[in-house]
């Protein structure tokens, strides 16, 4: 008997269409589609597809975890041992759905679960805890590669084999630690690590203290007088009663509001979901985080041409790097779309 | 300095009319032993057992381990300032009843004690599992003190591992380990083509019940210091902690440490080895900043061009040793760090409390978070309930038939920040 | 030693020893905000916020030592408090659903851990001078 | 957040209290805040007083935004 296999894809591999197709609802058809019919041929005869899940990416970014919750049903009437993900290369929303269905099916399924992504999806910060994620190029064209080194790795899964190191299995590091028993004693480690260190000799640290990385700085704004300038805050103001029920610490979301119309914003209309600092003075002035007050002073100078109609908010406070990092992309996607030309930044 | 260790194999414990080792077993007079610890009036009753490798035993609460030694020869006896005289120690003879252990037990601070499995999974993590226990069960008097309680306790079991030590002084050993140090002149010409190097060893000093006795002096009152390496397996460093069972640095490993021994075999190879700066982990900031400078100061002095840097216990000493680590290598020298993992059950947390760039060297004794399942034992020394209130279990930690479930936090030694065994961790 | 000291703590066992300080009837999380607070308004932390070997959900009892600022300075927000105070705070954060409180212990046990408590801030305590062995 | 912002082709300047975690997050163009429960304000100051405070960041911050960086920037007085 071979193992029951569950495959995720979206709108656009399973040929339904592309971005105009993006709010497909979600559905699942017996057998395999699209890549799937790789996935069926990698897998042998160990195990086999027996159905493939469909979701638009854009109707899964509108709710994910409404989303997450509908595909979790459907694919668990199939009754699988396992569940495929993408793989979804550098397609942002498409690696959040995944990383979401596999984050949604390992805690209510308990099942194996093997995704493919390229590693600066978003959905690999937010979800490598989750599950195992097989680096893949960072498009279609890698489907060759990828397709081979999940089903491997689905395969020991499925089979209860070990796992290896993610440098000998081919899947991105997952940021958990697991003990073992090494050859020699933790202090004699040490020393040989101290030896090589004071050589010059290469060595590999057993915990890599967390490292931060860099971006080159963009080219400045010459042209003030025209441009729009968007404010984009970490400090939670939102309009007051926080209609989005953003979180007051390690937020899951992000608020998008317009401004349209406010030349101050007072106790009366806004306040801050922050729970990460005293929001007495925040909540008396909310110019105090937001300077939408001198934004607008500005504004009608014509120190620079337009103060953007929509601001961007969230919590900053014990929120996970990831999640930081996907509000991040996705607010500059939008604010890209929507033609700002610089941002201020606010933070507590 | 030299001081050859002679050791002496214990392989077996029997309760004998008379404390002696014969044939690799150690023989224990218990009424002896019993009536020389019930003459403290601290307290109401003492027991002793003997638990060995294999049996199907569990002890806990455990407070400290001590291995049985006295001096033979040469200046000062055996843990100065605490049961000999605070003479300098670190040479001459000293006599090691190797394989055999003291341990102590009773509920101080009832949640910051360990435990000892003789056989079973537990084992495999702890290394007193595998040593000759004579297990000492100390009861208070009725309202006593806790750090009466404490210190009632903690002399108990170093004169216990004195006594037993000084009923065997004319044994001949089964080994002779000879450790030299040179004066400090001459160390510091000694290998001039090889790095000079030292280790900076902290020591658990939050407060009282969290300390560690040098030469009887509370190390938290005390500025970083040299130490020769010799000292400490004579004694000189004590534990008296309460604290975290699995990255306690108990008094047997202080004896043994596996660091010091590791340097030595090294030494006049890879580096040049001149000595042991000994620094504490407070819980005031002026303090660490104090004693971090102090420490790194003393490294400068020494011209030295490495440390390695061993931590005690987790969370607020997190900060000591990263503090230690930059301050040293922004004065130019080579660090490797020695420590463990807080990262959660499932692994995915953040192991440690502080971290710094400058940390690119770090070994780690394991993840002290991994959840462990403890079945039961046929025979429990002390109070089984102590599961449900130990660091690392939880209410519910000991279930009806015996088992326990615990974080291995829970276990003792079994993440030794001095490296003492062989579990590490890696990221997947 | 310049400004005032205080110890904030949910800790009843200080009282009356302690000659400085700012109770605070609630859990430790609550204890750490409060510090939080003061450190944002320009307090520096004098003790360790993680001291202690136990975990959020294995001590009910919080306390910390703080310089309180001499003015309304402030642009002088102590990096190191700081850092010190975020970190315990996200420390907790991470498992606030199983924080210990007070009140769930046995008393005796509770008492055991709001005595080890004490026993971690004496030092500080006494080198502040805000403690009295007799009582205040 | 402010990262990704830039990686976007966005000019982002960071206006924040504490400017070394600034620095962590990597941030090109920082502009130092008041403090940390208001950053572009002082309730210590009356208000007409506070905005001209919170004038002053903004335009440091337009200003840093025209400026060419080609490392992280601390823009002070």
């Amino acid at each position: 008997m071979s193992y029951r296999v569950v495959h995720y894809i979206n709108q656009f591999f399973a040929g339904i269409g592309g971005e105009e197709k993006a709010d497909h609802k979600p559905e699942i058809r017996e057998g395999v589609v699209g890549p799937g019919m790789a996935l069926n041929n990698a897998l042998g005869d160990e195990a086999e597809i027996v159905a493939t899940a469909i979701c638009g990416d854009t109707y899964f970014a509108t709710d994910i975890e409404k989303a997450a919750v509908e595909v979790l049903e459907m694919i668990r009437k199939y009754n699988p041992d396992a569940v495929v993900l993408g793989p979804a290369f550098n397609a942002g929303r498409y690696g959040s759905a995944c990383g979401a269905m596999g984050d949604a099916i390992a805690t209510e399924l308990g099942i194996p679960v093997v995704s493919g992504m390229y590693p600066e999806n978003p959905g690999v910060e937010m979800y490598r805890k989750s599950m195992y994620i097989i680096e893949t190029p960072d498009s279609a064209r890698g489907m060759g590669k990828a397709v081979p080194a999940m089903a491997k790795m689905l395969l020991k899964l499925l089979k209860g084999e070990k796992t290896g190191l993610p440098s000998e299995e081919g899947y991105i590091e997952r940021g958990i630690r697991i003990n073992k028993f090494y050859e020699k004693l933790a202090a004699e480690r040490c020393v040989d690590m101290f030896v090589s260190k004071l050589k010059g000799e290469p060595f590999v640290t057993e915990y890599p203290m967390p490292v931060f990385d860099r971006v080159e700085p963009n080219l400045p704004v010459t042209d003030m007088k025209n441009a729009t300038v968007a404010i984009v805050t970490s400090g939670g103001i939102c309009p007051k009663g926080n209609p989005d029920h953003i979180e007051a610490s390690s937020a899951s979301k992000y608020g998008e509001y317009s401004i349209e119309g406010y030349d101050d914003l007072t106790s009366a209309d806004h306040c801050t979901a922050h729970g990460g600092y005293d929001a007495t003075y925040a909540d008396d002035d909310p110019d105090r985080v937001l300077p939408v007050d001198v934004m607008r002073e500005m504004e009608k100078e014509g120190v620079f041409k337009k103060l953007h109609n929509k601001f961007y908010t969230t919590v900053g406070n014990g929120t996970a790097v990831a999640s930081a990092k996907k509000f991040g992309a996705a607010i500059a996607d939008k604010l890209k779309a929507d033609g700002v030309d610089a941002v201020i930044l606010t933070s507590t | 300095m030299k001081l050859e260790l002679h050791k002496v194999k214990v392989s077996k414990l029997a309760w004998g009319d008379k404390t002696a080792v014969r044939d690799g077993v150690l023989f224990v007079n218990k009424e002896e032993l019993v009536s020389m610890l019930s003459e403290d009036e601290r307290l109401a009753k003492v027991d002793v057992e003997l638990a060995m490798p294999g049996e199907s035993v569990r002890i806990l609460p455990v407070k400290d381990v001590i291995e049985p030694r006295c001096k033979i020869e040469g200046k000062g006896g055996i843990f100065p300032g605490m049961v000999s005289d605070v003479e300098t120690v670190g040479e001459g003879k000293t006599l090691v009843l190797e394989g055999a252990a003291v341990v102590t037990t009773g509920k101080i601070v009832r949640f910051q004690e360990g435990i000892i499995d003789m056989s079973g999974p537990g084992a495999d993590y702890c290394p007193y599992s595998q040593t000759n226990n004579v297990v000492l069960l100390l009861d208070p008097v009725v309202d006593l003190e806790k750090h009466d309680h404490e210190a009632a306790c903690r002399l108990a079991g170093l004169k216990t591992a004195a006594y037993l030590a000084e009923c065997c002084r004319d044994c001949e050993p089964d080994r002779v380990d000879v450790y030299e140090t040179l004066s400090f002149r001459e160390s510091m010409h000694a290998y001039p083509d090889l790095p000079k190097v030292a280790y900076l060893y902290m020591l658990q000093s939050q407060g009282l019940l969290h300390d560690t006795w040098v030469y009887g002096v509370d190390a938290k009152k005390s500025l970083p210091t040299l130490i020769s390496p010799t000292e400490v397996m004579d004694g000189a460093i004590v534990s008296g902690n309460c604290v975290s069972a699995c990255d306690k640095n108990n008094t047997y490993v202080h004896l043994n440490n596996p660091i010091i021994n590791s340097m030595y075999e090294h030494h006049g190879k890879d580096f040049n080895f001149v000595g042991c700066i000994i620094t504490n982990e407070n819980v005031t900031l002026a303090d660490k900043k104090r004693s971090s400078s102090y420490s790194i100061k003393l490294a400068s002095m020494m011209g030295l061009d490495g440390l390695l840097i061993s931590e005690e216990g987790f969370g607020n000493p997190d900060a000591d040793l990263i503090m230690n680590c930059w301050k040293a290598e922004r004065a130019g020298m080579k660090t490797t760090l020695l420590t463990d993992e807080y990262a959660g059950q499932d692994g995915a947390s953040q192991s440690l409390a502080d971290s710094c760039p400058e940390g690119d060297a770090c070994v780690t004794a394991g993840n002290a978070n991994e959840v462990i399942t403890l079945p039961p034992m046929e025979k429990v020394l002390g109070y089984p309930d102590e599961a449900n209130i130990i660091a690392g279990g939880w209410d519910g930690s000991l279930a009806s038939d015996g088992t326990i479930t615990v974080e291995l936090q829970a276990i003792i030694g079994s993440t030794c920040e001095l490296g003492f065994t062989k579990l590490g961790a890696y990221t997947i | 030693m310049s400004g005032r000291v205080v110890l904030v703590t949910n800790n009843p066992r200080y009282l009356s020893n302690v000659t400085s300080i700012d109770f605070i009837d609630g859990s430790s999380w609550d204890v750490l905000v409060k510090v939080r607070d003061m450190v944002h308004g320009g307090c520096k932390l004098l003790s360790h916020p993680l001291y202690g070997n136990l975990r959020p959900y294995q001590q009910p009892f919080r306390s910390a030592i703080l310089s309180l600022k001499s003015d309304n300075d402030y642009s002088r927000v102590d990096e190191y408090s700081l850092t010190l105070i975020e970190h315990a705070l996200s420390v907790y954060r991470s498992c606030l659903d199983r924080l210990l409180l007070r009140g769930v212990l046995p008393p005796a046990t509770e008492e055991d851990y709001a005595f080890m408590d004490m026993e971690l801030m004496k030092q500080t305590l006494l080198q502040y001078d805000i403690f009295s062995e007799k009582g205040v | 957040m402010v990262k990704e912002i830039e990686r976007a082709g966005l000019p982002v300047v960071h206006v924040c209290t504490i400017v070394p975690i600034s620095l962590t997050v990597g941030a090109n163009r920082i502009v130092p805040a008041i403090a940390i429960p208001h950053p572009l304000g002082d309730p210590t100051k009356p208000f007409e007083e506070e905005k001209a405070i919170r004038r002053h960041l903004v335009e440091k911050a337009l200003k840093a935004l025209q400026t060419p960086v080609t490392e992280q920037t601390v823009f002070n007085d």
